[in-house]
């Protein structure tokens, strides 16, 4: 069974706008998408800039409301949860976050910023806590002591592996992570990116990993969802995704990866024009004529691509 | 954008009535009403007919009622009759509001005339002497309460200099219309404005100093000099645009503060505004001209915040787009 | 060879720090020649915008000092009035910068911010100055170009707006052009569409282009040559091709190493220990980049290190370089214990 | 009977009583001048007449400073007018018919004369021929018919409804709204005279009778519905463009600021002196500054800077008794307003009369006015203000300073300190706190009030501050006169007209009548003094002087002051003087180079 | 690996030595402007002279009126002369001074408490809640306060000391909500607020214990200076006859003397010690609330 199925997610957002701010229209961050979540797997998320990624994350965490849809957590939808219900989830399901400068209050201590989680769902006595706090640090590779320091005087790697080891507090099965790599410099990336494959191994953590940057999540991810202004346009494995990618959409930001070998810098910018052409020309087989992506249609066991 | 100045005013609507409400319910709390009034110091008056006499004015409506005509007429101009006055409020105070509006635009004119410049300089040349200068006067201009600063003036350069009348709005034995009759005028006002206005600039330089600092280093000031801009010209061109913009969004506030102070100056001086006399009939207990002026005055700052929003929305392409 | 545009020596650029200086940009010399793309890369911190900023004469006067010669033409910028510099800037050398959001006036018209530059280095009438933008705006992609001359900043997308800044930088001609990170805030899509705008404008207007970034494929897609810095230093200077295919300097190579398109899936990146050093407490002595590879012998260090001409055209600081290793290309897997808490 | 003035005490003289009952012209006549050396402070001897006896220069000018804190209100008609200010301003330019003399009683110098029909009842009022209104228009008999009618009249909300007004025969009626005619009153042919009968006879007639005419062609007729009631008191035939029959013509007005008068060449006793007036309303706090500028020739001044006053060279200060005292009010019981009456309440917590009389000898009235005041307030004695000299006792015996006369007193009437925190408690062993009510206003109000106070606790009292504040003059005045239960003691203060009948403070029926004291003895006191009986002076004194030996002996309340008066003048001033009954007149007021 | 579980005061210790607190970064702030540094030592040495002053001052005699001794000028025994009771000035200015500090402290508090808490609340859950609470906001802001204030004071029944104080906390709270809530707005986007979310913490525990934290600087900031504001505000008030009840005194009644210009030019020191107390009192307060607003914002710090 999968750890986590969503089917047909909507989220949108009200514009409100007229006379009396009405809501006129909606925003169609997320506009219906389904995919399954295998136990053990990393599933990335990925597209331009505004298609609905972190949109999508946070329906799933509950920092947004679900417009409709469902999101079977263990075969019982979170959407439908109240409250308190799914409150009960919360252990289960956690998050990493973008910008680890953010994340982190900077007014608490390693030790109460980690303890946060267990103080709201563990009754622990203050030693006890301690304990479980010292023992998660130093799984995420920071020095004990650390646990009285604050923030600001830990680097960025450093303080995304704080915000790791708290999501860790509570054993969680599904981690998401949006976009954890994206505010930091290229030498604390692979950092931080190692650290969450060793992780996942150890605690046999599911990731819902997302970002823009197709370079890291080929190198994290087992399956891809590619999206695009809220819609999936295509999905499959990596290996499916970048070798043989089939909607247009998927090409071009192929095409878009800066080439690392200097030499075939032309054929690269002759390849992303051509795909530009084809984006042109055979618009209508990928999209309808409102300009929405088509369903996804299998092409494979794993590969599904929206076309026509 | 024409539909944005409309919206926000139709926003007002609501503002306004909530503004009477309040008013009203006030004006409940306060002892006395119409009828009070009409029988003050007139020991003779029996319940009986005084209670006839309410049922008369309708004071023994329900609220609502009482409300609705009270506001009704109040739309027309009708505040109801002062009690130490005998006489409409409504005329009483078109009789000083002109005082008052002289003043206060004076006032503004004045704080904006010395704030801008000096706000701007100590902005752009900041720690030079000037600006050290700048932030003094400033701080002193915070720390000074004005009726402080107002009663030394007074005392300096009417009292002791002579140079300005004591009080007043104008010399009597001028013709009106005259040249001699706007100097005269000028000249009462000119203590009381400057006053208010060498103390009212706090605000403003404080506001239009930091924000030139903190726009100085802003990307887009960075693309302008790079563009070779002279150095004079990207003030002019690029941060006083943005550093100003705000000021017209205060103008609506500095209304409030201007209210405020002129209840100060107009005591102090003794000039015949509407401030002056709020406290006189505050003091007098003359509660229709106490409601009547607090209406008055938060409906300005109320239009006065609009004519803040519309200027900026009309300055400010960002909202213009709505 | 071709003719240079630009040439720094030995750039020294400090800013006062409670009342102290400190070097950013420590000692640069750098070239610069018509029709070639310099890319300088290097993590965050290294001293790329403090290098460009000097350049332009940009950084704030009171708490900069700037020392050495920046050459362009027979000019040293460092030493020219304020209204002599004016004459450069925005002609003869154009800028783009790193974040489109906030490098435009948000209360001027697109047009009016393209024709500034024109205004104080050409004489055009109104109408001329109007054409010529538009043209830009053609140029730099831009379709509806009359509708955009008339917008405001706020009512462009992200990418969109950067063509609007490069039309700025490219409004009067000039010969030289910096581009502080043009395309880091930009969506891949964009980046890319970007980068090939500036392929093709520097094809056709034959500038001179100093590229920041620190993205390595930005690189190795649009540079000539590569410059990378480390700590205020220029730590390795090289061909594009040389510096891909055979990168020298410890530090470039561990950055090569930890790009993750670079590798297998799944298989571990290279990590770079700790953080560029703050500009106050750098070591100023030795090779600056000893602390982070501190399994390199410090006698492998020169004292004081130079650079070095490897093989010919390529450059490299410090002999480090010479004994360099992955530790985990002897020693498998490393512990992940934080080395600077 | 004649109705008393609320004022303030208090040196701001921020005069804003509600009633002020008589002209200020009237009662800017004073008392003769035998009548201040009566006075324990004798040794202050002002003058009453500026010493300036140069020739006043043709076009003279004088600056007449109007000291108030508040604006002059401009409701310039004597029908209307409420405030002190704005009969300060009506005096330039409107005038009685008739003038008084010394003793404030009516002569036949004036505009009019006047003859009193043989039962007393009715007095016959002619107009001299010559007297015309600023418009031109002679002053009719119908004028004054006129301002009667108003004052009876049934939509009429001003307070001078009073009972010289009432007990005109067919009064009531009119008043009522049953008639529009009023039967006392007739008007000859000629409408030059006037004759109003009453329906009692009564001693105030030359003194409270009402005499001021109203323009009725100029402001328009309410009695023809040309104007409602309503209308004219709002008229601007009232504010801005006033006119009466005056030596100065009121020429422009800057309302509540400032008011320029030019001469009225038509005046009926000759040309005035003086070629204009500007009255400009100056703030207590900066009158003395403007005397001493000149910009000002003639003001009152507040008692507290008399001593600032006397070094300014340019002015000279003349000064007279006030008809006015102070006093503190004991409150006894309540205004019963069904039956328009007052009830004494016999439990009432200083129904005690010895802790009354306690209290007064407690006050050190002395130093106040010695300290405070440099002598400009002395003691004050009975109720009947000396300036009345045909019926104020002097030879009563008052309470003065006497700590341990109040001891003992409180003694006797069981009030001892048993629990020794220095504060007597009652017989019943209960805390005796006072709550005394005192007014806000000029700069010696609140150290007054605090001075009293420890002047009680000296003898053991406790007394405290209502609300622990001043209150404002009007709220004070609101207070006090809904019988607050809260207050128990309150200093007030009376300015008592011209007619010294005390029935309109201190009768049964009075509202005025605070303390709410009653008794048998005052109402038959009161009525004797004010009845047909009366018309005989002596009777009248006799009668007076038993009032005066009462009330000190029931102290309803205690008089704290009385007080002098100070005007400065210019020393260029001439012609001028407050004396009352004075030959030196408005229009014959100049000034010299 | 080491023992993990080390001195627990020790690293307490430890970790104070090297995260200084935002009021260690304000000391230091402070200890860098000598202007600051002054200020805050004249202004401790005022405010301990005033609140200390009843210890040496007895209070009974000081609002004891004495006709004998009104006006005197400064002696030996009056420091600061004798006022129109009789009564010490010096005494009065010490007593008006601790009032008005006084007052001043007791609205800044509390109408900082009312603004935070309903800035807190329309920032953290923003959307139709802050709207909501936005116009209400907005409408407060434009009601001319000093006049409400007036209105109210004359009409409480029971009007004292500390129904001035809530009737000034009333409407001087608006500000503070507004300034709060905008920054309270930008901290719900960031993403501590979402971790904490979702990690299953209560609003109300989000709001006061992770978002507030966050916003003391600010906080502290606004109240520093708004403390001379409603200093200035209630000594203006008292001087028009609208603050502190008559029998205490503050800082305004001594200064309203000075409206008679005899007694500012002939009895200078009734009124002239307290005008300047109050403006020395309101520029340390400013000095020092600048130090503490560039302690707050890391860019503008000296040291
Ligand atoms: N609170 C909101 N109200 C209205 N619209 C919103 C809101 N949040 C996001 N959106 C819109 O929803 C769309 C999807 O946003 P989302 O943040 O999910 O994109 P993303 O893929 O995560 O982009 P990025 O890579 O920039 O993080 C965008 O168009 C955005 O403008
Ligand atoms: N105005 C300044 N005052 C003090 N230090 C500065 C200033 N500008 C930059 N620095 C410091 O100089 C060093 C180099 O900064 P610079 O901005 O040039 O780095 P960069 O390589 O451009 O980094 P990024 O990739 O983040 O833009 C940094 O340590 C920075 O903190
Ligand atoms: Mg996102
Ligand atoms: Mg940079």
């Amino acid at each position: 069974m999968s750890l986590l199925t969503v089917n047909d997610l909507k989220v949108h957002y009200p514009i409100r706008g007229g006379f009396f701010r009405k809501v006129v229209d909606h925003v169609r961050a997320v506009d219906g998408i389904s995919f399954e979540l295998q136990p053990g797997e990393t599933y990335g998320l990925v597209g331009e800039s505004g298609c609905g990624k972190t949109t999508s994350g946070r329906a799933l965490i509950g920092l947004n409301k679900a417009t409709s849809g469902e999101m079977l957590f263990e075969g019982k939808d979170l959407a439908k949860m109240g409250k308190a219900e799914r409150r009960g989830y919360t252990k289960d399901i956690q998050m990493i976050f973008q910008d680890p400068y953010s994340s982190l209050n900077g007014r608490k201590n390693v030790l109460s910023i980690i303890a946060e989680p267990l103080r709201n769902f563990e009754r622990l006595s203050p030693k006890e806590e301690l304990l479980r706090v010292q023992e998660l640090v130093a799984r995420v590779g920071l020095n004990p002591e650390s646990i009285y320091k604050y923030p600001h005087q830990f680097s960025g790697g450093q303080r995304q592996r704080i915000g790791i080891a708290r999501a860790l507090a509570l054993n969680p099965k599904l981690i998401i992570a949006d976009e954890p790599v994206s505010a930091l410099d290229v030498s604390v990336q692979a950092q931080v990116l190692n650290f969450m494959q060793e992780i996942q191994k150890e605690f046999d953590l599911t990731y819902l990993f997302i970002s823009h940057d197709l370079g890291i999540i080929q190198h994290m991810c087992d399956r891809i969802g590619i999206m695009y202004r809220g819609r999936f346009v295509e999905e499959g494995t990596a290996s499916e995704i970048y070798n043989n990618p089939q909607h247009v959409y998927t090409k071009r930001l192929i095409a878009a990866i800066p080439e690392m070998n200097p030499e075939k810098r032309f054929e690269k910018m002759h390849l992303r024009q051509s795909i530009n052409e084809e984006y042109q020309t055979e618009y209508n087989n990928y999209f309808d004529k409102d300009g929405r992506m088509f369903d996804l249609k299998k092409i494979s066991d794993s590969h599904s691509v929206a076309m026509q | 954008m024409l539909k944005f100045i409309l919206r926000r005013t139709l926003l007002m609507i609501p503002q306004l009535i909530l503004l009477s409400l309040i008013i009203f319910m006030l004006a409940k709390a306060m002892p006395g009403d119409a009828v009070t009034g009409a029988f003050m110091g007139n020991p003779d008056a029996t319940p009986e007919q005084i209670e006839k006499i309410r049922e008369k004015f309708g004071l023994n409506d329900p609220w609502y009622q009482q409300y609705g005509r009270w506001i009704g007429k109040a739309v027309k101009g009708d505040f109801g009759q002062s009690y130490t006055h005998q006489q409409p409020v409504t005329t009483l105070i078109a009789g000083r509001v002109e005082n008052t509006v002289l003043l206060s635009l004076f006032t503004a004119i004045m704080i904006y005339l010395m704030a801008i410049p000096l706000g701007i300089i100590a902005g752009r040349w900041t720690d030079t002497w000037a600006d050290k200068m700048i932030v003094t006067y400033n701080y002193f201009a915070f720390a000074t309460p004005l009726f402080v600063f107002a009663l030394l003036m007074l005392f300096l350069f009417s009292f002791v200099l002579g140079w300005f009348p004591i009080g007043g709005t104008v010399d009597i034995r001028i013709e009106t219309g005259t040249w001699d009759y706007v100097v005269s005028r000028a000249k009462h006002l000119f203590l009381p404005v400057m006053s208010a206005a060498l103390i009212g600039t706090y605000a403003t330089i404080q506001y239009l100093r930091n924000d030139i600092i903190d726009q100085k280093i802003k990307d887009y000031v960075k693309t302008a000099r790079a563009k070779g801009v002279p150095e004079g010209k990207v003030y002019t061109r690029h941060i006083l645009r943005n550093s100003l913009l705000p000021i017209a969004a205060f103008l609506g506030y500095e209304i409030t503060g201007l209210i405020g102070g002129s209840i100060f100056i107009e005591s102090i001086f003794s000039y015949q505004g509407l401030g002056q006399l709020f406290l006189q009939s505050i003091n007098l207990r003359d509660f229709t001209v106490v409601t009547a002026l607090v209406m008055i005055f938060g409906t300005a700052t109320i239009v006065g915040t609009l004519l803040s929003d519309i200027i900026l929305s009309i300055v400010d392409p960002r909202i213009r787009i709505e | 060879m071709k003719k240079p545009v630009l040439d720094i020596k030995d750039l020294r650029t400090s800013f006062r720090i409670k009342g102290d200086y400190y070097a950013a940009v420590d000692g640069v010399t750098l070239t610069v020649h018509e029709n070639e793309v310099v890319a300088i890369v290097g993590e965050s911190g290294c001293g790329k915008s403090a290098l460009a900023l000097s350049i332009m004469g940009l950084h704030d006067h009171k708490n900069t000092k700037l020392e050495g010669q920046v050459n362009f033409g027979d000019e040293n910028l460092l030493s020219l009035s304020r209204s002599r510099l004016n004459k450069v800037r925005g002609k003869d050398i154009g800028m783009i910068f790193q974040d489109p959001m906030t490098a435009l006036n948000p209360l001027a018209t697109i047009g009016r911010q393209i024709e500034e530059p024109m205004d104080y280095h050409m004489k055009l009438s109104a109408s001329d100055k109007k054409k010529r933008t538009m043209e830009l705006l053609r140029r730099v992609g831009i379709k509806n170009e009359q509708r955009v001359y008339e917008q405001y900043p706020h009512e462009l997308s992200g990418g969109m707006r950067q063509r609007v800044v490069i039309a700025i930088a490219l409004a009067c001609d000039p010969v030289l052009l910096l581009a502080d990170e043009p395309t880091t805030a930009l969506d891949v899509t964009i980046q890319a569409q970007i980068m090939d705008l500036m392929k093709e404008l520097q094809n056709q207007m034959k500038t001179g282009i100093i590229l920041i970034t620190h993205d390595l494929g930005v690189v190795a897609e649009m540079a000539d040559r590569v410059v990378v810095m480390y700590a205020g230093e220029v730590v390795e200077i090289a061909d594009v091709k040389e510096l891909f295919e055979n990168p020298l300097h410890p530090y470039t190579r561990s950055l090569l190493n930890s790009i993750p398109s670079n590798l297998e899936a799944k298989e571990k990146l290279h990590v770079i220990d700790g953080i560029v050093p703050s500009i106050q407490n750098l070591d100023r002595e030795g090779c600056r980049f000893a602390p982070r590879i501190e399994w390199i012998p410090e006698e492998d260090h020169e004292k004081n290190p130079e650079m070095h001409e490897a093989t010919p055209n390529h450059f490299v600081r410090c002999s480090c370089y010479k004994t360099f290793y992955f530790p985990e290309d002897r020693v498998g897997e490393r512990e992940y214990v934080a080395t600077n808490s | 009977a004649c109705t008393g003035k609320d004022e303030k005490d208090g040196a701001g003289e921020k005069d804003t009583s509600k009633d002020p009952g008589k002209d200020t012209e009237q009662t800017e006549d004073g008392e003769d001048a035998e009548e201040v050396e009566e006075d324990p402070n004798a040794g202050l001897d002002f003058p009453l007449t500026v010493t300036n006896t140069g020739d006043p220069i043709e076009g003279g000018e004088l600056n007449f400073g109007l000291v108030s804190d508040t604006p002059f209100e401009g409701t310039l008609s004597p029908v209307f007018y409420s405030g002190a200010p704005d009969a300060d301003v009506m005096s330039f330019f409107n005038e009685s018919l008739f003038a008084y003399d010394g003793d404030y009683l009516i002569t036949n110098d004036g505009a009019a004369t006047y003859e009193v029909s043989d039962d007393n009842k009715s007095i016959t009022i002619k107009i001299g021929d010559n007297v015309n209104w600023h418009d031109g228009e002679p002053v009719k008999a119908s004028d004054l018919l006129y301002s009667y009618q108003l004052l009876g009249h049934p939509d009429y909300t001003g307070t001078r409804y009073t009972f010289m007004i009432s007990n005109v025969e067919g009064m009531p009626a009119y008043h009522n709204g049953e008639t529009t005619e009023i039967s006392g009153i007739e008007v000859s042919e000629d409408d030059k005279t006037i004759t109003i009968t009453y329906t009692e006879a009564t001693p105030s007639l030359l003194s409270g009778i009402w005499a001021n005419a109203t323009p009725r062609h100029h402001v328009g007729d309410v009695m023809t519905g040309e104007v409602t009631m309503e209308e004219l008191a709002a008229s601007e035939k009232i504010r801005t463009s006033p006119i009466g029959f005056g030596p100065f013509k009121v020429a422009k007005i800057v309302p509540g600021e400032s008011v320029l008068y030019e001469r009225n060449d038509d005046y009926w006793r000759g040309k005035p002196q003086l070629d204009s007036i500007v009255l400009k309303v100056v703030s207590s706090a900066s009158v003395l500054e403007a005397l001493k500028k000149g910009d000002i020739d003639l003001s009152s001044v507040p008692v507290d800077q008399y001593l600032n006053a006397k070094e300014i060279d340019n002015i000279e200060l003349l000064a007279k008794v006030d008809l006015a005292y102070t006093y503190i009010g004991f409150k006894l019981g309540k205004w019963d307003a069904e039956k328009k009456e007052n009830i004494t309440d016999p439990n009432a917590r200083l129904a005690d009369k010895r802790v009354r009389q306690a209290m007064w000898y407690a006050m050190d009235n002395e130093t106040i006015g010695k300290e405070l005041y440099h002598g400009l307030r002395f003691p004050g004695t009975t109720l009947i203000v000396p300036v009345f000299a045909s019926f104020h006792d002097a030879s009563i015996e008052t309470p003065t300073y006497d700590p341990e006369k109040a001891k003992a007193l409180l003694d006797e009437a069981g009030f001892v300190d048993v629990d020794g925190d220095g504060f007597r408690e009652d017989a019943d062993g209960n805390e005796l706190v006072l709550n005394f009510a005192s007014m806000s206003g000029g700069e010696t109000a609140e150290p007054i009030a605090q001075f009293y106070m420890q002047n009680w606790a000296d003898v053991g009292i406790k007394v405290q501050l209502l609300d622990g504040r001043l209150h404002e003059f009007n709220s004070f005045y609101d207070q006090v006169e809904a019988d607050d239960p809260k207050i128990d003691i309150y200093q007030g203060a009376w300015g008592v007209g011209s007619d010294p009948d005390p029935s309109g403070l201190y009768g049964r029926t009075a509202a005025f009548n605070y303390t709410r004291y009653t008794s048998e003895k005052n109402d038959e006191l009161l009525a004797a003094i004010s009845g047909e009986q009366s018309l005989d002076t002596d009777f009248r004194a006799g009668k007076f002087k038993e009032w005066q030996e009462l009330m000190v002996d029931e102290v309803p309340v205690a008089p704290t002051v009385f007080r002098y008066a100070l005007t400065a003048a210019n020393k260029r001033l001439t012609n001028y003087s407050i004396e009352p009954g004075t030959d030196l007149r408005l229009w014959q007021w100049g000034v010299t180079e | 690996m080491k023992n993990p579980v080390l001195d627990e005061k020790q690293l307490i210790a430890q970790e104070k030595l090297n995260n200084p607190s935002f009021m260690r970064t304000i000391w230091r702030e402070i200890k860098h402007d000598k202007m600051a540094l002054g200020s805050l030592i004249l202004l401790i040495i005022i405010l301990s002279t005033a609140y200390l002053s009843p210890l040496f001052i007895d209070n009974a005699a000081l609002t004891r009126v004495n006709f004998l001794n009104t006006w005197k000028p400064p002696s030996a025994t009056n420091w600061l002369g004798t006022d129109d009771g009789g009564r010490d000035v010096f005494g009065q200015l010490m007593l008006g001074a601790r009032n008005s500090f006084t007052i001043g402290i007791a609205v800044t508090v509390l109408a900082g408490l009312i603004g935070l808490t309903y800035g807190l609340i329309s920032g953290f859950y923003g959307g139709a809640i802050d709207n909501v609470m936005m116009r209400i906001l907005e409408f407060l802001m434009v009601l001319p306060t000093l006049m409400f204030i007036i209105v109210f004071v004359t009409i409480v029944p029971n009007y004292n000391v500390f129904t001035f104080i809530l009737i000034m906390s009333a409407f001087y709270w608006f500000g503070k909500a507004r300034l709060i809530r905008s920054r309270a707005l930008q901290e719900r986007e960031l993403d501590y607020i979402n971790a904490s979310k979702t990690l299953g913490t209560p609003s109300w525990k989000i709001m006061f214990f992770e978002m507030f934290p966050n916003l003391s600087s600010l906080v502290i900031v606004n109240m520093t200076l708004s403390l001379a504001g409603n200093i200035g505000i209630e000594t203006g008030l008292t001087f028009l006859g609208f603050g502190l009840p008559a029998g205490t005194p503050s800082l305004g009644t001594l200064i309203s003397f000075a409206r008679n210009p005899d007694i500012v030019q002939n009895k200078w020191w009734v009124w002239l010690p307290a005008a300047l107390l109050i403006l020395v009192m309101m520029l340390c307060i400013n000095y020092v609330g600048q130090a503490v607003k560039r302690a707050s914002d890391a860019r503008q710090r000296l040291a």
